[in-house]
């Protein structure tokens, strides 16, 4: 049988090239379990660099829908490479599958039959940093992000659910290394809680210097996954010990398929500490496969979307289910970060801070 | 563009090479000092052969050039045009100092930190000739170096010429001051169109005037 | 007599050094008047601010009885000026014939046209091949300015500067890095050009000044000390010292 | 210049039938990369106007590529809501219209920033260009209307009368013919009386004013054409990608324009289109074959700048060279 | 100030190599990189900050010798374009190597204690001692860097050989060995720059580029060639850039809705420092200081 095509657009140069290089492992990790295959139909993954430049995103998916003929297709980190790209495809009757980027525009009024997502609408993740942060009895918080799609969308999603006062609210720029002037209006507005999204390169500059200004004990953070992901941890060492953080998944998840994977990518990379990139790269893969499965390819497309909208797989992080924009509806936990064995900071999970829940948007979407 | 020149400069001797413009002379001189490779032939300087060596391997055989053209370096002082290149290249026991130079053109020294680019024409090739002298060489080269000086001046570099002479330096000249050159220089080379075609002393050239004269003009 | 320029205290300085010291002088139409002086002395910077490169600090410029003062550089080459370069300044990626004819052009003028050919002008061309045709370049036409001898670039100066058909020349040392015999052509050339353009004529070649010149200034430290015929000149103690020197003086 | 004109017309000739051969053997993604080289040769072929022509290094070309892309999106975008800008104009979608207001704006930008930018020179020249599109990228980035860093998708396309340019092979038509028509234009700018003046301004400022030529005023009217053209083919750009999009003003396009000139040959009338062509082809086939595009490319890049002289260009007529000198 | 200070120590050897020896090298971005990654993997690798100095300093240094060696050299007499593309080129090549070496993932340099814990300089005032180092280091190397330019035969050798590489050379001068040192001394200090930053800034791939048009920029406004031009431009720039930033949105906050002031107010701190060059450069075309003058 010819191998399916998977077209992943991803990005692997730059501050972010990690993240994408994460969750095109995580989705071969998958693969390779199968032997090539996913849900016994082989796969091949064709991937490419979009360099974190929406015109790239939309070039490489043309290329891979009018070209190589890809009905399938994910990848993409970025939101604002989603948000340029995802439309063209969806548009094209190609199927487009998220593994990371969740953007707002594409979650409400926009959403389409052929475009799902496995990770999180964007704004979920920070509605649950805001419930944490309420949780922990702050009053006033100062937020900041990343002036771009994903950005607007985290603080929006505090915002939503957080209640306290804002006290200050700062987009910063994509390309920005030097966050001393942030620093000095953190210090200035002396918030209860800091609550910044940054990911990748960002996140580690912003937090190293946030604790060389000296107002890492100063002032407490509430981090997202985005900020407390493997690698990051690892770059930053004990500053974040002790720091709080929300996510969709952990690595010391109880549940059989997340042993399975936690043990899988370190017998693969053994060097390498686990992000949820990969984590959401693999579950992109197992649920094509749990697709693929059930269609035995990609000839028919509406057989392939309605055995995806069955999210008929096992995710390392639990529960999980499609809600009517085709959006994860799903738990979210509160992590700590603690001094590991071997000296290396790593998160545990505290306790579930949302159970079974799917985001703000759907209700808008009519599929 | 050269096709055949030969041509020798003994120890403290004074030569010089003619010729109308555009004929070779400083083609020549370039190949002599490697700026351009020769496409045949041999160089020797002071009993080595230099055919092939680079312009800085050359000039510390101790061959100091006042290039065609000035050619000071225009983004740096007066002073440090004299002193970025200057050096005892002959071992003299009274090396040309920046004094010295400044004793030579006192224009100069008025002028010391002025940025070279914006000297006037005569300033620049003042300062080309103090340049050359400040890296003490063996055998200096001198093309057209009085061009553009006012008559006094150029009066002034004879008469220098004259004294390094006398000192035992060897000079090769190039100059369209025929009258001077009769009087100061031991031998005398003309070139036309890449080839030598007529040396001799300057005595010979009295003699062969009319020759020379189809070759240089009066 | 007409004056074609006259240049009334002109002073221009730079940091602490008077270039031009109230300088004024006036050129008689058709004549070719000669400026000479030491090294340093301002003569170039003078030629600088009559073609308005250089600003003056004080003074007055009349070209054909009209302030020039103010006036930008290119504007003034419309109104009769022409200048050579005491350092040759030519566009060296283009052929002799081609330096010429853009020379021509700027003069003509409709520059700004951009849907014609350069090429198909043929009043320029048919005016090149005639300045050609009567120069000792005509051989050289097609060979790259870039790759010219000294000697040639020089005379190529000289033709640029004709062909705007200049009122007034601006020539700052033209015999400079000539041969002698081209020097002698130079010369020929220019007493050609007598009477037809007015000149004023920067040189150290004395025997080219005296061969030239109806009239001499002496320009020394910014200020013209003397203006004379060439007896005047040679018959002068005080140009002797500061500028001729003495003949005989070589040892 | 008869080969020459032999020559012109089998490339055009080639590439009418180039969708064709395409479809027939399925390499359909040679169209949208011909389209983008074509696109890239109009923008690249302007730039080399002022560069190769004019002297004038500018680094922030794709300041009018931008603006002419956003005009484009912004048109669309005010079609699409149905609002007009500012109250009383109308968004569009006919390519008639967007395009040439595309130009117009553009033009307009490279008159106010060359006015202000052509009074340095130099490196100076060099940065302050730069820095204008650098503020003209941070502007957009912060029009929110306008999508931002995310840019204004232009979803439903341009249309020519009744012609949806949604379709691939129509949007490729019309960018050759709009391709072919610029590069006649550029040629006849390039031989007229004031291409040579601008040329001449690029070797020698000094001498061109002592020929009584102000060269402010032509490079500046150079600056335009040249702003123009970019527009023109930033315009392009938005309706075949069917996207506006910041990137496209930002200093990386510059760099990219400025390569592709290089690259192709500066100085040299169809060096951009080769440019073009080499920098999109390495780019694309590089990165479908590797992760590590980038070190190929670099590679490749270097191995051109070192082994011959005068980009592309040169390597092609050194080729030729040895062909043609090689013994029979 | 850190910014201030990693710019001008970047545009100091950009200074070098750009402003007096007159070579367009984009890839001085590529070498601040390669600084900050060998010096945080020898760091990471010894577990010594200290010893991850000199290996970022010898790193870039080398790498800048490799790029002088193979690269510049053979583009001297060439146009400056090609300088463009070649160093373009090199930006390509260095980011894909050193993900090849080193891998995507960001890397860290912990700072030891005794100079990462603040120190009250005076009653209120307290400030760490790694950024009291920098300022040294900063002023340490504008210093030596002004002397050796405008004060010894070797920096004027070097502005001469930028205008006239051949007339150096015919006055038996090895310009060639002298411009491999001083292309290597300027990648020494970006390498410094690099490793300095390392452990304020994620240590990754890419970020070369991100600084490398400041550095331009800092470099263009304090006047192409001038040392002392850099290092007033580099602190001048740091501050306005941290300025603006934190001040604009707030100011504007005042007069305008919160979102649109926010949007307003990054986009003006951003083209902060393309504004200061534009009006830098309109009314003194040259720069702040000129070179030499
Ligand atoms: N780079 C070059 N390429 C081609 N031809 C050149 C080049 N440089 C010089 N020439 C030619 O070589 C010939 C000799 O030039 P050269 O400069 O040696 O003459 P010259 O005798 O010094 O003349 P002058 O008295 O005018 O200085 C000239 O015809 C000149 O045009
Ligand atoms: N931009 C400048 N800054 C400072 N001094 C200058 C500048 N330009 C010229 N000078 C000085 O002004 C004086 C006059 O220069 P100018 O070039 O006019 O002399 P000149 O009479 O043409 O001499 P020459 O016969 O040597 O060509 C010189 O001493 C020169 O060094
Ligand atoms: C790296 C991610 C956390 C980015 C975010 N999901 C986005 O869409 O841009
Ligand atoms: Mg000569
Ligand atoms: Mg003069």
């Amino acid at each position: 049988q010819e191998p399916v095509k998977i077209g992943v657009i991803t990005t692997l140069s730059g501050p972010g090239g990690y993240l994408g290089k994460d969750v095109r492992d995580g989705m071969q990790l998958a693969i390779n379990e199968e032997g090539g295959k996913l849900g016994g139909v082989p796969v091949d993954l064709i991937v490419e660099d979009d360099a974190a430049k929406p015109a790239n995103g939309r070039q490489i998916a043309e290329k891979f829908m009018n070209e190589q003929g890809v009905k399938l297709l994910s990848g993409i980190i970025f939101s604002n490479i989603a948000g340029a790209t995802v439309p063209d495809i969806v548009d094209n009757g190609a199927l487009y599958i998220s593994a990371n980027a969740g953007p707002s525009g594409l979650a409400g009024k926009e959403c389409n039959e052929n475009y799902f997502v496995v990770s999180w609408q964007n704004d979920t993740l920070h509605e649950v940093s805001g419930i944490a942060a309420k949780d922990l009895g702050y009053k006033r918080a100062f937020l900041l992000a990343p002036n771009y799609q994903a950005g607007k969308d985290a603080l929006e999603g505090f915002k939503r659910t957080f209640n306290g006062e804002i006290i200050g609210e700062i987009y910063t720029q994509l390309e920005q290394t030097d966050y001393s002037a942030e620093m000095a209006q953190i210090r200035a507005a002396a918030p209860d809680v800091v609550y910044q999204f940054h990911p990748g390169g960002l996140g580690i500059a912003f937090v190293r210097q946030y604790q060389q200004a000296g107002l890492l004990g100063k002032f407490p953070m509430v981090l997202s996954e985005a900020n407390a992901d493997g690698v990051m941890l690892k770059a930053l060492g004990d500053a974040v010990i002790g720091q709080v953080a929300t996510s969709h998944w952990a690595e010391d998840l109880d549940n059989e398929a997340n042993k399975a994977f936690v043990s899988g990518w370190k017998a693969a990379y053994p060097d390498r500490p686990l992000t949820t990139y990969a984590s959401q790269g693999y579950d992109t893969a197992k649920l094509i496969a749990s697709a693929l499965k059930a269609t035995g390819g990609v000839d028919d497309i509406d057989a392939v979307r309605t055995a995806l909208r069955k999210a008929d797989f096992v995710s390392v992080r639990g529960d999980f289910a499609f809600g009517p924009n085709q959006h994860p509806v799903q738990d979210w936990h509160l992590l700590e970060v603690v001094k590991g064995e071997n000296g290396v900071a790593t998160t545990v999970t505290r306790k579930k801070l949302a159970e079974d829940i799917g985001d703000s948007y759907s209700a808008a979407c009519k599929l | 563009m050269l096709f055949d020149v030969s041509f020798e400069v003994n120890e403290g001797e004074l030569v010089t090479l003619m010729g109308r413009n555009g004929m070779g002379k400083t083609t020549t001189i370039r190949a002599i000092m490697g700026l351009v490779p020769p496409a045949g032939g041999r160089i020797e300087i002071g009993g080595h052969e230099t055919t092939g060596f680079s312009p800085e391997r050359v000039a510390r055989l101790g061959v100091g050039l006042v290039p065609e053209g000035r050619q000071v370096f225009p983004t740096l002082t007066v002073r440090e045009n004299l002193v970025a290149t200057a050096a005892n290249r002959s071992g003299r026991s009274d090396p040309w100092t920046l004094e010295k130079v400044y004793g030579l053109f006192p224009r100069l020294r008025e002028r010391t930190s002025q940025i070279a680019g914006t000297l006037s024409g005569g300033e620049q090739q003042m300062l080309a000739v103090g340049r050359a002298l400040m890296t003490n060489p063996h055998l200096l080269i001198l093309d057209e170096a009085t061009e553009g000086l006012a008559p006094v001046i150029r009066l002034e570099i004879w008469n220098c010429i004259t004294r390094l002479r006398a000192l035992g330096q060897s000079i090769l000249l190039i100059d369209k001051n025929l009258a001077v050159l009769k009087k100061l220089a031991d031998r005398h080379y003309i070139i036309e169109k890449g080839h030598v075609v007529w040396s001799g002393t300057g005595t010979d050239l009295t003699r062969d005037h009319d020759k020379v004269h189809s070759y240089v003009g009066v | 007599m007409n004056t074609i320029l006259a240049i009334d205290d002109l002073v221009k300085r730079f940091a602490g050094l008077t270039a031009t010291d109230h300088v004024s002088l006036n050129v008689a139409t058709g004549h070719i008047h000669a400026l000479i002086g030491p090294n340093g002395a301002g003569k170039s910077t003078l030629i600088n601010l009559l073609c308005g490169e250089l600003i003056p600090n004080e003074g007055r410029i009349t070209l054909l009885g009209e302030d020039i003062t103010a006036c930008p550089a290119a504007e003034r080459m419309k109104r009769g000026l022409a200048r050579t370069f005491q350092i040759t300044n030519l566009l060296n990626d283009f052929t002799v014939q081609q330096n010429i004819s853009l020379a021509v052009q700027a003069r003509q003028g409709n520059n700004f046209r951009i849907l014609d050919t350069a090429r198909g002008r043929v009043s320029i061309l048919t005016e090149v091949d005639e300045l050609l045709a009567a120069s000792r370049l005509e051989p050289r036409r097609d060979v790259v300015a870039g790759n010219l001898s000294s000697g040639e670039r020089k005379q190529l100066e000289l033709m640029m500067a004709l062909a705007g058909r200049p009122k007034l020349l601006l020539l700052d040392e033209p015999m400079a890095g000539l041969g002698r015999l081209e020097s002698q052509q130079m010369i020929e050339t220019l007493r050609g050009l007598r009477g037809k353009v007015s000149m004023l004529l920067i040189e150290h070649d004395m025997e080219a000044v005296y061969a030239l010149a109806d009239r001499i200034s002496v320009l020394v430290y910014g200020r013209v000390i003397l203006t004379g015929t060439a007896d005047d000149i040679r018959a002068s103690d005080e140009v002797r010292d500061a500028y001729l020197g003495l003949e005989d003086e070589l040892c | 210049m008869r080969q020459h004109l032999i020559f012109i017309a089998a490339a055009i000739v080639c590439l009418s039938v180039l969708p064709l051969v395409a479809e027939a053997t399925g390499q359909l993604a040679l169209v949208g990369l011909t389209s983008r080289i074509m696109i890239y040769a109009i923008a690249a072929a302007s730039l080399n106007f002022i560069l190769g022509y004019g002297g004038m290094v500018s680094f922030g070309h794709a300041a009018f590529f931008g603006i002419g892309n956003y005009v484009v999106g912004i048109l669309y975008f005010h079609h699409a809501e149905g609002v007009p800008l500012w109250g009383f104009i109308p968004g569009s979608n006919q390519l008639l219209i967007t395009l040439p207001t595309a130009v117009l704006v553009a033009g307009f930008a490279a008159l106010v920033i060359g006015s202000l930018a052509l009074r340095t020179r130099g490196v100076q020249f060099i940065m302050i260009t730069l820095a204008f599109a650098q503020m003209l990228y941070f502007f957009f980035v912060s029009l929110k209307t306008y999508g931002g860093e995310d840019g204004v998708i232009v979803r439903g396309a341009n249309d020519l009368f009744a012609l949806s340019l949604r379709d691939k092979t129509a949007m490729y038509y019309v960018i050759l013919v709009v391709m072919v028509l610029f590069f006649a234009f550029l040629w006849r700018v390039v031989h007229s009386s004031f291409g040579t003046v601008l040329s001449g301004i690029r070797q020698n400022e000094r001498r061109m004013t002592a020929m009584g030529i102000s060269s402010y005023r032509y490079k500046l009217y150079g600056f335009v054409l040249a702003g123009m053209g970019a527009g023109l083919a930033g315009a392009l750009m938005a309706v075949f990608m069917r996207f506006a999009s910041p990137d496209t003003l930002h200093w990386t396009k510059s760099g990219e324009l400025l390569i592709m000139v290089i690259l192709g040959g500066v100085g040299t009338f169809f060096g951009p289109i080769l440019g073009a062509a080499a920098f999109l082809i390495l780019q694309t086939y590089l990165a479908a074959w590797t992760e590590h595009w980038q070190l190929a490319m670099g590679l490749i890049l270097l191995g051109i700048v070192l082994g011959t002289k005068g980009g592309a260009k040169g390597l092609f007529d050194s080729i030729a060279r040895k062909l043609r000198t090689e013994p029979r | 100030m850190l910014y201030g200070i990693t710019l001008f120590l970047l545009a100091a050897g950009l200074t070098l190599i750009f402003g007096i020896m007159g070579l367009i090298n984009l890839a001085h971005g590529s070498l601040y990189m390669v600084g900050a990654f060998v010096g945080a993997w020898v760091a990471s690798q010894t577990g010594s900050f200290w010893l991850g100095l000199p290996a970022a300093l010898a790193g870039a240094m080398l790498a800048g010798f490799a790029i002088e060696l193979g690269v510049m050299r053979r583009l001297y007499a060439r146009d400056h374009l090609d300088q463009v593309l070649a160093t373009f080129a090199l930006i390509l090549i260095f980011n894909e190597l050193t993900v090849l070496l080193f891998g995507r993932e960001p890397m860290f340099v912990e700072l030891p204690a005794s100079i990462a814990t603040p120190i009250e300089l005076l009653p209120g005032l307290v400030y760490p001692p790694f950024r009291l180092l920098i300022i040294a280091a900063g002023l340490g190397v504008a210093l030596g860097l002004y002397f050796l330019i405008n004060r010894t035969r070797i920096g004027m050798l070097v502005r001469a050989g930028s205008t006239n590489r051949d007339m150096v050379r015919a006055l038996g001068v090895d310009i060639r060995l002298l411009y491999t040192m001083i292309f290597g001394l300027g990648a020494l200090l970006a390498g410094l720059a690099g490793f300095m930053t390392s452990p304020v800034l994620a240590v990754q791939v890419g970020m070369g580029e991100q600084i490398l048009l400041a550095t331009f920029v800092v470099v263009v406004i304090g006047g192409v060639g001038s040392i002392k031009g850099a290092f007033v431009a580099g602190i001048l720039l740091g501050i306005v850039d941290t300025c603006l930033r934190a001040f604009l949105p707030g100011v504007l906050r005042e007069i305008m809705a919160g979102p649109e002031a926010d949007a307003l107010g990054v986009g003006i701190a951003s083209m902060g420092i393309y504004l200061m060059m534009g009006i830098v450069l309109l009314f003194r075309p040259q720069g702040l200081f000129q070179a030499g003058g």
